[in-house]
C-alpha cells in the first residue's frame, strides 16, 4: 500500500495524546453511527509506485498512438514545442492554487496577464478573461453574457461543431435562453434564414468560422446582420486559424470565443484544453471568469492581481456573471508558452503550412476519386463525397497506422491538416486510399 | 518585466520546418490586416523568462499550504509519470473505440473506485472543475423533476454557509436560491429548513463536513425533510478529504454529488486550474448523465443514455487529471483512502488545540478536515485583521488560510492542513500563528504592512478594479 | 536550420559598429588564411526543433526495448521512483557548472555532501568522493591511490568484470604500474594462488564482490592475505547488494568502489552511470575526485564547500592525484534521491528481493536443464550450462520480448534478476526454455 | 538542514511491492550486520527537501554565468527530450546489435558530424569528460610510439597557461611534463619551444584560441616544429566554441583531440557532470583507439581495434550526454555551427570593449570566445582583488568570471558571455561591472564583505580543508 502520509504510529499516537485523544477513531465519535461504512471499502489493496506505474503503462498500452493524423473536428494535432511542458512541469507553477495570495503569486499572475494580451491580440479584441473549460464552455457561457432582460434568445449557426451545439444547449437548458439553429446551406450559414428570423429579441448571432466542415462563412455580412438588429456578434474560431485569417474583430465581432488546445495542449482524448473568451471593452464587465490586471502594491511597485471579482461567485454568490471557479490556468500558461515559442512567424506559419497541406491533400484526394464537398474556400478541414464507404476508407488507412478524417456518414468524410502532416504522408495516405 | 518587454523584432525560435508543399494564400476578404504583436525571443531568454516567473510563485513544495477548503496535498510524482505517457497525451478523442480501449479502461476504473467511495450508482467524468460539477448535478435535478412533470419546483435550498459557487450554480440552471441559516452550533438550522421545505423545493446543496469543518450530525434528518418534501439532495464534494472511506455521501441520503479530483484525489491545481469534477448519482438519475459512460467487460464501449440532459463540455471531460486520479487510488488502495482522511482530521485537530489558547475558534469542539478561527476579538483589541495574520505569515514563507470566508464568521481564517503535512512542519506554523499574535499585542503596525519579504508587499485591488488595466498595450 | 543565438543580424551589426569593426569576419581576421576552412562544413543543413524531434524519434525507434530483462553483466535494471528524474530536470541543479563560488551553489554543494554520508554509510566506509565516471574508473583509480614508491604493482582476481580488469589495464599502461591477475578456481578467486604470489612490492589486492558471475568471494580471507603482506584491500561492490550483504568494511576492504547505475540510474546504452569511491579516514587525502566539506561562513553560518582541493588538477597540476575534473554530479544527485526515497527499508527489500529472485529463477531453470554452475552463494546473478546453443537459447526468449541472460560462450549463460522481474516473468521464461 | 536530520524512524516512500517468491536469506558469514542510516522521509518531505536544494543553486537559468573556459551557454530543451525517450534511456548496453541500431547510429552519426568539425578521420565517445579524453589522447600518443619502438620519448610540452588537467594527465599517461612559457602576446614563445622539442619530445599538447582568449598564429609553425621532432601534437578542445566552422583542429597540424560536448555542444553541465569528452583523431593513429567503432551503412555493427589501447571505461561512453550533443548539431547543421561560434567571438569583444576603459584587458586585442582581465592595478590602487569582483558579482545575480586563471595572469578574471546570450544581457552586466569598478574606489570595505544577499556569506575555505568534514556523523 502506498501513502502519502508521513506521521508515523508513534507520531500519530503522541499527537493524538498532546491533545487528549486515545484514537483517531475518536475524533470521528460524533458522525452517526449509521452512516459510517461498514468493513470497509470494497476497492482493490493499494500498491507500490512500482506496480502502478507498470499497470498504468499497461492501460496506456492498451491505446493506439498513430504517428500520422488527419483528424480534427474539434481536437488538433500540432506540434508542441518542448519548452511548453518544460515550463508547465514547474512545481511551483504546476502545484499552486488561484492565485488569491498576490504577494507570492506574481509569476502566475504575470502569465495570466501575458496570455490575455496575446489572445487579445491575437483575436484582436480589447479584453480576454484567463480562460474557461473548452471551448464549448466558451461559447455557451458567450451566449449568456450577450443575453439581458430584454433579449433572450439566442441564434446559433447549425455549421458549428456539433457538441458546441450540444452543449450550448444544455447550459441554455439551464438558464433558460432561447437557442434558434440558423440551418445550414451549401455547408455554410443560410445567411438569408438569419435575415429572415432575426428580431430584436435576438442578444447574439453564433457562428463558428472556418465552420465545422472547414469552410470560411460569409463573416462580415453575418455580422453586419446582427449588428442591424441590434444583436451581439460570437464568434468561436480556431485560434491557429487567426496567423491567417481576419481576426473576429476585423469581421465584426463583439465577442470571440473558441478552444484554444490547438496552441500547445496535446489532443489527450478531449482533455484538458481550455477556452478562451475575448470581447470588445464595452462588454468587458460582462465577461465570465476569473481575470488578471495590473496595479501596483503600497510601494508603488507595478504588480498584477485578481480583478474584477465583483462579478465572481464568491463575492456576489448567485447573482454572479457565471459560477465559474477553477478554470484551465495552466492550460492557459502553456497557451502563453507556445505562443512565445512561435512567436509572429511561428503561428503565421502553422496557420499557412495548415491550410496549404489542407489544399493540396484535398487536390490529391480528388485526383484519387474523393470529391470535395466545400463550396467556399477551406482553412484546414474539408469534406470529401465518395461512394467507397467512409468505413473501409479508414480501415484501410488505420491498417498502415494513419488515422483518416472523422466519418460524418457513410460517405462523407471530413479531413484535416496540419503543419505535422508532410507531404510525404499525404502522399503515402493518398496512394493508400487509391488502392481501396 | 513583461515578456513583451523583452521581444526585439527578429529575434525567434526555431520550432517549424519550411513548407513542402504549395503555399496556398488568402484572398484580401479573409485575410488578417492586424498586426501580430507576439513576443519575439531566443529560446534562452524565453526558458530564463519562465523561470523567473516560477520563482515568483509560492507552490506546495514551496511550504505549508493550508488553504481551507482547497486540500493543498503533496501532489505525487508518480501521477505525472502517468499522466505524461504517450499512450495517453497522444490519443484523439475520436479515434475508433478499439483503439482507445486504454483511454476507457481509465474512466471506467476509476468511476467503479470513486462510486464505491461516494456510495453512488454511476458517475461522468465531463465536469471540468466542482463547480462545473455543481452545474451539471443541479441540471440533473431539473431533468428529474421535469420527465415527472414536476416543474413548479424552482428553489434551491443553500445553506448560509456554502462555498459562494453553490448559489452561483443554482442560479445558472435557472433556480432561486433560499438560504438556510446555521445555527449557533455551525450546522443547518432544523427547525428553518423544517419551515423552507415545500413542493417549490428543487432540492438542497450541502457540504458535510461543511465549511465550518463540522460535520452536521443531523444529517440523515436534513436529507430526510428534503425527501419528503419532494426534493433531492446534492452534495458538495469539496470537503470529501475529511470522511473518504469512513462516510459515504451516497449513505448520507445525497442523490447527486461531484468530486474535486484536484483537491481529494492529489492532482495538482496549476494555479487555477484544470481541475476535475465528476458528477455520480444514484441509479435513478442515471439516465440524465452527460456525456459517454463505459459499459462491457472485455470489450468496452461508449454510451449515451437517451434522456441526458446533454453535453456540458466537448469530449469526455479533463481526461489527464482523471489519469493522475486514478493513479492516486490504485497507490492508497482500501486501506490507504480511509488514511488519509483520518490524518486529515488528525492534523487539522492538532493544529487547532495547539492554538485555541491564543486564538478563537468559531466552534470550539472536534473538527474535522479544516478548522475557523475569528479573528473578531484580536481586531477589536490590537487592530490586527485576519487579512494581517494572513499577510504576516507570507514572510515566514506558510501560505495564509483562507481569508473571510465563510462568511458567518467575522473575521474568519479557515486551516485545512492535509494529511501530507509532518508534526514537524505544522509545528513550526503553529509556532509562527502565535508569534503573530504576539507580534499584533506588541507591534500591529509591523502587521498591517506585512509582508515585506515577498517580490512585491500588498497590491492596491481597488485601484486595479476601478481602472482595469487587463492587457498590455502596444506602441503599434 | 534552428539557432540559439539572440541577437538579431541588426543587433549584431550595431554592437561591431560600437567597438568599431565592419563584420564579424573582421573579428577572425588575424587568423591565418590557410588554416581556414574552405567552403564550408559538409554536414547537413540545420532542422527545426519538430524536425529534429521526429528524426531523433525515428532513430530511437530502431532500438528494441525490452519489457522484460534477465541480463546485468554490469547494467542493472532497477526500479526507479518518479521523484529521481523530477529532480535531477530542475534546471538550477541540471545546468549548473561545477559549484566552484559555494555562495550560489549551496544546493548542489549539499546534495553531494549527502551523497558522500550515503555511500559512506552504505558501504561502512568513513569518507567518499563526490563520483568518479564510473564503477572501472573507480576501480583504476583505486588501485592507482594504493600504490606508492615502494609498491606499484597490484592483484586483480580475474572474477572481475572483464571490462573493469581490461579499463584498470588501461589506466597502468599509462601509469606504469604492473598488473598480475589472480587466477579463478571454481568461479572465484584463486587464494592459494594469491597467498604464494603476493609479496611486499604489492600496494593492493582488488576483488569483485559479488563477483562477474554473481557469486560471494571468501571476502574476509582474501582481505587478510593482503594485509599480511602490508597490501590494501579493495573490493569492488554492487551497491544495491549492500542493503544484504555485509559492507566491504566489515569484509576488512580499505578502499570500496562499484558502479552507482543500479542506485537509480536508467541502463542506458551504457552511461552515464557513476562510480563510486569510498575509503577509510587514513587514505582519505589519497583519494582522487572532488570532495564537499563541512564549513563556515564568515557570519558562522553552516554549510559546504568544495574542499582538499590540494590534490587537485587545477592546483597541483602534474603533481595531482589524478586528473578527474568534470564528474557525474548529476547522477551522484539521482543516487542521492534514490537512496533518499528507498530508504533503509527500499534498500533492504531491493536487495532481498533481487537475490530471492534470481534463486528462485536458478532453481527453476535447473528444473529445465540448465545446470546453475555456481559453487557458492550467489546474489542475484548465477550462470547456467545447458547443451542448447546459447544463441537459441536467446533468440527463444527474444521473440518473446525477453532479453535473457548474457552469452559467456556457447553453452553457459549469465543470467540477472531484480525486483522488477516477478514471478510471472520468470516462470514465462522458464517455460519458453522447456521448449527450445 | 541536511536530509539525515530531517529523518524521522518509520516514514517512507513506497516503491516496491512485496516479494513474490520465496525469500532467500544470507548466511551470517556474509549477512549485514552495521547499521543502514538512510534518510526515511515521506514523499512529501523529500520533494520539498529536493525544491529547497534547488532554490540554492544557480543554473543557466538563472542568470549570467560567464565563466570562462565553461563555455556555458543555453542547454536546449529538444535535446532533453530526445534523450530522455525511452529508445534510448531503457537500452541495455549489452543487447543484441541488431536491437540496438537506432544507438549505433546515434554514434556513427554524431561521429561524422564532429570529425568534420575536427578535421579528424574517427572519433571514440566512450571518454567521459574532457579530462578523460586527454588521457585516453595520451595514450594514444604512447601506444603510437610505442608501437614504432620509439620508447625513449617521455616528454609532454605542455604551456605555462594551459589548463591544469593537461599536466595531470601527462602525468597520469605516463609522461613528465615539459612547461613552454608563453610570450609577452600570450601565445606559445616560439624561440623556446624549438629549444625544448627532441627526440624525447613524445607530443605537445595546446588549446587554441589558447586560455588567454588568443588565438595563436603561429599555429602552423608550432605543429610543424613538434612533427620535425617526432612528437605529436595534441589539442584541448575546450576552447573549440570559438573557431567551429571556422577552423579546424586537423588543419592546424593537430593529430589527436578531445571535444567536450558539455561545453561547445550544449550538454548541460549537472553542476560538474555527467560530461563527454569524445577523442578523434588522424587515420594513423586510429588503430589505437579504445571501445567500439560503428561501421555500416544499412546494417550498423560495432568492431574494436586490435592494437587498441585498450577500453577507458565500461560501454560505450556517457551515450544519453551524446544524444543530447546530436540532437544540437542537427538543430545547428551547416550553417548554425558557425553561425554560433562567430557570434560568441562578438559577444566576447563586445563585452571587452566596453569593459577596457576601465579594466586593465591581459591582452588589448581581438580575442576570441573569451577574454582575460588583469585586477592587479585595481588591487593595488583600492585592495579590491579579483575575488573581492567576482563575489560581488553574485549580489547581481551574475556568475562570476573564472577567477585566478590562467596563472600567466595576475588577479585573473576570465570573462566568456557565449553566443546564447543577448545584448541586452550583456549590457546589463557590463552596467555592473562597471558600477563595481566604481565602488571599488568608494567602499572597498564592501567588496570584501561581498556578497551580502545569498543564502551563505564567504566560506572559511581553509577551516574546511584543514579539519574535513565529509560527511554527516550519526549518533548511533
Amino acid at each position: 500500500m502506498g501513502s502519502y502520509v508521513p506521521n508515523t504510529l508513534d507520531e500519530r499516537k503522541a499527537m493524538l495524546n498532546e491533545i487528549g485523544y486515545e484514537s483517531i477513531d475518536d475524533l470521528f465519535r460524533h458522525i452517526p453511527e449509521q452512516v459510517k461504512i461498514q468493513g470497509g471499502l470494497d476497492i482493490p489493496e493499494g500498491m507500490s509506485e512500482m506496480e502502478v506505474l507498470k499497470k498504468m503503462k499497461e492501460i496506456a498500452k492498451k491505446n493506439k498512438v498513430f504517428p500520422t493524423i488527419f483528424r480534427g473536428a474539434g481536437a488538433y494535432r500540432h506540434y508542441i514545442p518542448a519548452m511548453v511542458n518544460n515550463v508547465i512541469s514547474k512545481e511551483n507553477l504546476q502545484t499552486a492554487y488561484t492565485p488569491y495570495q498576490a504577494e507570492i503569486s506574481q509569476g502566475i499572475l504575470q502569465s495570466i496577464f501575458e496570455y490575455q494580451t496575446m489572445m487579445a491580440d491575437l483575436t484582436g479584441m480589447d479584453v480576454s478573461n484567463a480562460s474557461v473549460y473548452d471551448g464549448a464552455t466558451a461559447a455557451a457561457e458567450a451566449v449568456a453574457m450577450c443575453a439581458d432582460r430584454k433579449r433572450k434568445k439566442a441564434f446559433v449557426s447549425a455549421t458549428v461543431m456539433p457538441s458546441v451545439l450540444e452543449v450550448i444547449k444544455t447550459y441554455c437548458f439551464g438558464n433558460e435562453l432561447e437557442i434558434e439553429v440558423i440551418p445550414e446551406k451549401d455547408g455554410v450559414t443560410d445567411i438569408d434564414y438569419l435575415k429572415e428570423h432575426i428580431d430584436k429579441q435576438v442578444a447574439c448571432v453564433l457562428i463558428q468560422h472556418p465552420n465545422y466542415y472547414g469552410s470560411l462563412e460569409d463573416a462580415q455580412t453575418i455580422g453586419e446582420v446582427a449588428h442591424e438588429a441590434g444583436a451581439k456578434y460570437v464568434m468561436s474560431v480556431n485560434p491557429i486559424s487567426l496567423g491567417a485569417l481576419k481576426t473576429p474583430r476585423e469581421y465584426g465581432a463583439d465577442v470571440a470565443v473558441g478552444d484554444g488546445q490547438p496552441l500547445g495542449l496535446p489532443i489527450a482524448f478531449g482533455g484538458p484544453y481550455l477556452g478562451f473568451m475575448t470581447c470588445v471593452e464595452s462588454m468587458m464587465r460582462k465577461l465570465p471568469g476569473r481575470v488578471v490586471g495590473e496595479t501596483e502594491d503600497y510601494n508603488g511597485k507595478k504588480g498584477y492581481v485578481l480583478t474584477l471579482q465583483a462579478r465572481e461567485q464568491h463575492i456576489r454568490r448567485e447573482k454572479a456573471s457565471s459560477n465559474i471557479c477553477s478554470n484551465q490556468a495552466l492550460c492557459a500558461l502553456a497557451v502563453g508558452v507556445y505562443l512565445s515559442c512561435m512567436g509572429n512567424e511561428g503561428v503565421t506559419k502553422a496557420a499557412e503550412q495548415s491550410m496549404s497541406k489542407a489544399h493540396y491533400m484535398a487536390e490529391k484526394l480528388a485526383g484519387a476519386g474523393f470529391k470535395v464537398e466545400n463550396k467556399q474556400n477551406f482553412f484546414h478541414e474539408f469534406v470529401t463525397v465518395s461512394d467507397t464507404p467512409s468505413e473501409k476508407v479508414l480501415k484501410a488507412l488505420e491498417d498502415e497506422d494513419i488515422l483518416g478524417g472523422y466519418p460524418l456518414d457513410d460517405k462523407r468524410i471530413l479531413w484535416c491538416c496540419t503543419e505535422m502532416n508532410t507531404k510525404e504522408e499525404i502522399d503515402k495516405a493518398v496512394s493508400i486510399l487509391k488502392e481501396v | 518585466m513583461l515578456i513583451f518587454e523583452k521581444s526585439k523584432t527578429g529575434r525567434k525560435c526555431q520550432n517549424l520546418p519550411e513548407c513542402d508543399v504549395p503555399v496556398v494564400t488568402l484572398d484580401a476578404k479573409d485575410k488578417r490586416e492586424v498586426k501580430l504583436h507576439l513576443p519575439e525571443l531566443s529560446e534562452g531568454e524565453l526558458s530564463r523568462h519562465y523561470t523567473e516567473l516560477a520563482k515568483k510563485s509560492h507552490g506546495v513544495n514551496d511550504g505549508f499550504y493550508p488553504l481551507g477548503s482547497c486540500t493543498m496535498k503533496y501532489n505525487p510524482r508518480v501521477n505525472e509519470v502517468a499522466a505524461g505517457l504517450e499512450g495517453f497525451t497522444d490519443i484523439h478523442p475520436l479515434q475508433p473505440t478499439e483503439t482507445v480501449q486504454g483511454c476507457l479502461e481509465v474512466l471506467k476504473t476509476l468511476e467503479s473506485y470513486l462510486c464505491e467511495i461516494a456510495g453512488m450508482k454511476r458517475m461522468t467524468f465531463q465536469p471540468a472543475a466542482g463547480a462545473h460539477g455543481e452545474f451539471t448535478g443541479l441540471l440533473l435535478i431539473k431533468a428529474y423533476h421535469k420527465s415527472r412533470g414536476d416543474e413548479k419546483r424552482k428553489k434551491i435550498i443553500v445553506p448560509d454557509s456554502a462555498h459562494g459557487t453553490n448559489p452561483a450554480s443554482a442560479a445558472m440552471a435557472g433556480f432561486s436560491v433560499v438560504s438556510v441559516p446555521s445555527g449557533p452550533d455551525g450546522c443547518v438550522d432544523i427547525e428553518k429548513l423544517k419551515e423552507i421545505a415545500g413542493d417549490d423545493v428543487a432540492g438542497l446543496m450541502l457540504t458535510n463536513p461543511n465549511t465550518v469543518g463540522l460535520f452536521d450530525k443531523n444529517i440523515l434528518e436534513i436529507t430526510k425533510i428534503i425527501h419528503d418534501c419532494g426534493g433531492l439532495c446534492y452534495y458538495d464534494g469539496a470537503n470529501l478529504n475529511a470522511v473518504m472511506g469512513t462516510v459515504r455521501p451516497g449513505d448520507m441520503g445525497f442523490d447527486v454529488i461531484h468530486l474535486n479530483l484536484h483537491k481529494t484525489f492529489s492532482t495538482p491545481h496549476g494555479g487555477g486550474g484544470p481541475g476535475s469534477g465528476p458528477v455520480g448519482c444514484k441509479e435513478f438519475l442515471v439516465p440524465f448523465l452527460p456525456s459517454i459512460l463505459v459499459e462491457g467487460e472485455d470489450k468496452l464501449v461508449a454510451v449515451k443514455e437517451k434522456d441526458s440532459i446533454g453535453e456540458m463540455k466537448n469530449f469526455y471531460g479533463n481526461f489527464l487529471v482523471v489519469v493522475r486520479a486514478l493513479a492516486y487510488v490504485m497507490t492508497l488502495g482500501k486501506e490507504g483512502i480511509p488514511e488519509a482522511s483520518k490524518n486529515a482530521v488528525l492534523n487539522a485537530n492538532y493544529m487547532m488545540n495547539k492554538l485555541k489558547d491564543l486564538y478563537t475558534m468559531a466552534y470550539d469542539e472536534v473538527c474535522m478536515h479544516e478548522f475557523v478561527m475569528s479573528l473578531a476579538d484580536l481586531k477589536k483589541q490590537t487592530g490586527v485583521s485576519a487579512m494581517d495574520i494572513a499577510k504576516g505569515l507570507l514572510d515566514f514563507e506558510i501560505h495564509p488560510p483562507t481569508m473571510y470566508f465563510p462568511l458567518i464568521v467575522d473575521e474568519a481564517l479557515m486551516v485545512e492542513p492535509t494529511e501530507t503535512e509532518s508534526k514537524e512542519t505544522m509545528d513550526g506554523a503553529i509556532a509562527v500563528f502565535r508569534k503573530l499574535y504576539e507580534t499584533a499585542g506588541e507591534d500591529a503596525e509591523s502587521l498591517h504592512n506585512a509582508p515585506m519579504t515577498t517580490p512585491v508587499t500588498r497590491m492596491d485591488e481597488v485601484g486595479a478594479a476601478r481602472h482595469p488595466i487587463l492587457r498590455y498595450q502596444f506602441e503599434d
